[in-house]
């Protein structure tokens, strides 16, 4: 198949599945390694730069997606009616970073960082899919561990955790 | 004469406290605790002569800083070389500057979502449609429906534990349970007490199955029997 | 706006929505009359027919919509096939796990349970045979309630609906 075939078949499939597409299903359904699949995913990224597009692909834990390209949100919200923003509030996006950079990391373990408790903003980072349960610590009364979720990756525009701005040195 | 409160509010002792050490211009490593314990009583003392509820981390941190303010006002040990004389505060401050790193930390955040909060995803509907256009298998394993049923309850139950509130059959009471029982028995001679339970949304509902089970008892509308342990238990008309 | 940003926020507004958008909205929000504009679409639909392209704007009834490229297909069906074993969606799976267990059920009864609409699953399961009309709520509106039918109890082998197996403790 050649390379303009495969950009082809990459926009076609990331635009049906709406989803993340990971590169593994890519290189499989079209029957290039892994390798040189990437490469060509990094052009096609390229190609999207120009002013001419208005989607673009993002990465996101060696996935990938379409999505509108942000500088062009205030035709969006001209056309429809504003898709509610994500508005977390500064207690959130508090507890948030502090979930994304020790976790797994209990609620009490979070509360102790904040001084606070955190359960409301828990929930609201769990209601609007930013963190998820990653399972139990072990010990008494197993509390619940917290991560951070794909859909936070994609929000806050990291390809993967490690991408995170550094945290200041606090020693 | 009207006096005018510039009242700030703080989400917790930690914001209190930056504050304080920020207005007072002093270095946060050498924090006068004397004065800071002071200013931060008085703050709480003129929340609650507002009558503003305080959270109770707030009087937790008063307990704190008390207590280092005592220990600071001991004479200091004599020099001992085994034990290394530690300062009372610091504990308080790597606290503080850890809450402060993350603190700035969520500015950062926050800029990054303003921006790419704005790119927006398609929803998959269309590949749902492409897979629902497929031709079914001849068989189909049951077990995948009762998986995908129970994961639903259950993140269903677990946002009705975060008190968002039931999301399904609002407002449902003893007395619609009642006439619910009372109406399948009109038709049905007899009903199993499990199936009324299964047929439950959540807790709740359950808890009400049970209390209007018990009411129609009592008032005689109905009995249950039970042929010998563990066998289930069968709800009749009277 | 130069010719190269409108075709951008074409591209975006299109993707963004994914249902057709009207040639008179879309010259609402970029301020363009709808005789050029019609002219950029023109020329827009022709830039898609590259064939480094996956996907196309098609235009229905003065309206226009994206989708992808028709020819590309085997490689959708080839992607999403090993997702789809069962032959339903998860979206759709869903829905028929709820009206199972909860028939005879209303539509709205079925969004509170998903929290979101399940319209598009509805239809596609009534196609399918899976579910069937059953009757209509007493109250207003009448609402109309929702079964199982003989094909879905054929299909995941149950001599009625009183074999599905029980819930396990929600706990």
């Amino acid at each position: 198949m050649d390379i303009r075939k495969i950009k082809a078949v990459i926009e076609c499939l990331l635009f049906v599945t709406g989803d993340p597409v990971s590169l593994k299903e890519l290189s499989i359904v079209l029957e290039v390694d892994q390798n040189t699949l990437r490469k060509i995913i990094n052009q096609l990224i390229d190609d999207y730069n120009d002013s001419i597009r208005g989607i673009k692909i993002i990465e996101i834990n060696g996935s990938y997606q379409l999505c509108s390209k942000p500088e062009l949100y205030e035709y969006v919200e001209k056309l429809l009616k504003p898709k509610a923003k994500t508005g977390l509030s500064q207690a959130s996006l508090e507890t948030l970073s502090i979930i994304a950079y020790k976790q797994p990391i209990t609620k009490s373990a979070i509360d102790s960082v904040r001084g606070v408790k955190s359960d409301a903003c828990i929930t609201r980072l769990l209601e609007k899919d930013m963190i998820k349960e990653v399972g139990r610590m072990e010990g008494p009364g197993r509390p619940i561990l917290y991560g951070t979720t794909d859909t936070f990756l994609r929000l806050f525009g990291l390809k993967n955790i490690s991408e995170l701005p550094p945290l200041k040195d606090f020693e | 004469m009207s006096i005018n409160i510039k009242l700030e509010v703080f989400e917790g002792p930690f914001e209190l406290l930056f504050h304080l050490i920020e207005k007072a211009k002093v270095d946060i490593y050498d924090i006068p605790i004397a004065d800071i314990t002071d200013q931060y009583i008085n703050y709480l003392k003129m929340m609650q002569s507002l009558d503003i509820d305080l959270a109770s981390e707030f009087l937790v941190m008063a307990a704190t800083l008390l207590e280092i303010k005592s220990k600071m006002l001991l004479p200091k040990a004599p020099k001992n070389d085994e034990i290394e004389d530690s300062d009372p505060r610091e504990e308080l401050v790597k606290k503080l500057l850890e809450y402060k790193a993350f603190k700035e930390l969520s500015f950062v955040l926050k800029e990054k979502l303003s921006i790419n909060e704005k790119a927006l995803c398609k929803d998959s509907n269309l590949a749902d449609e492409i897979i629902d256009s497929f031709t079914l298998p001849d068989k189909l394993s049951i077990e995948i429906l009762l998986e995908k049923f129970q994961m639903l309850m259950k993140k269903r139950e677990s946002f009705n534990n975060r008190g968002f509130g039931k999301i399904y059959r609002d407002n449902i009471t003893v007395e619609d349970k009642i006439t619910q029982i009372l109406k399948i028995l009109s038709s049905a001679r007899v009903l199993y007490f499990d199936d009324l339970i299964l047929d439950c949304i959540n807790k709740l509902e359950a808890i009400l199955t049970f209390l209007a089970v018990l009411e129609l008892i009592k008032r005689r509308k109905i009995y249950v029997e039970q042929s010998s342990n563990f066998d289930k238990i069968i709800v009749r008309r009277r």
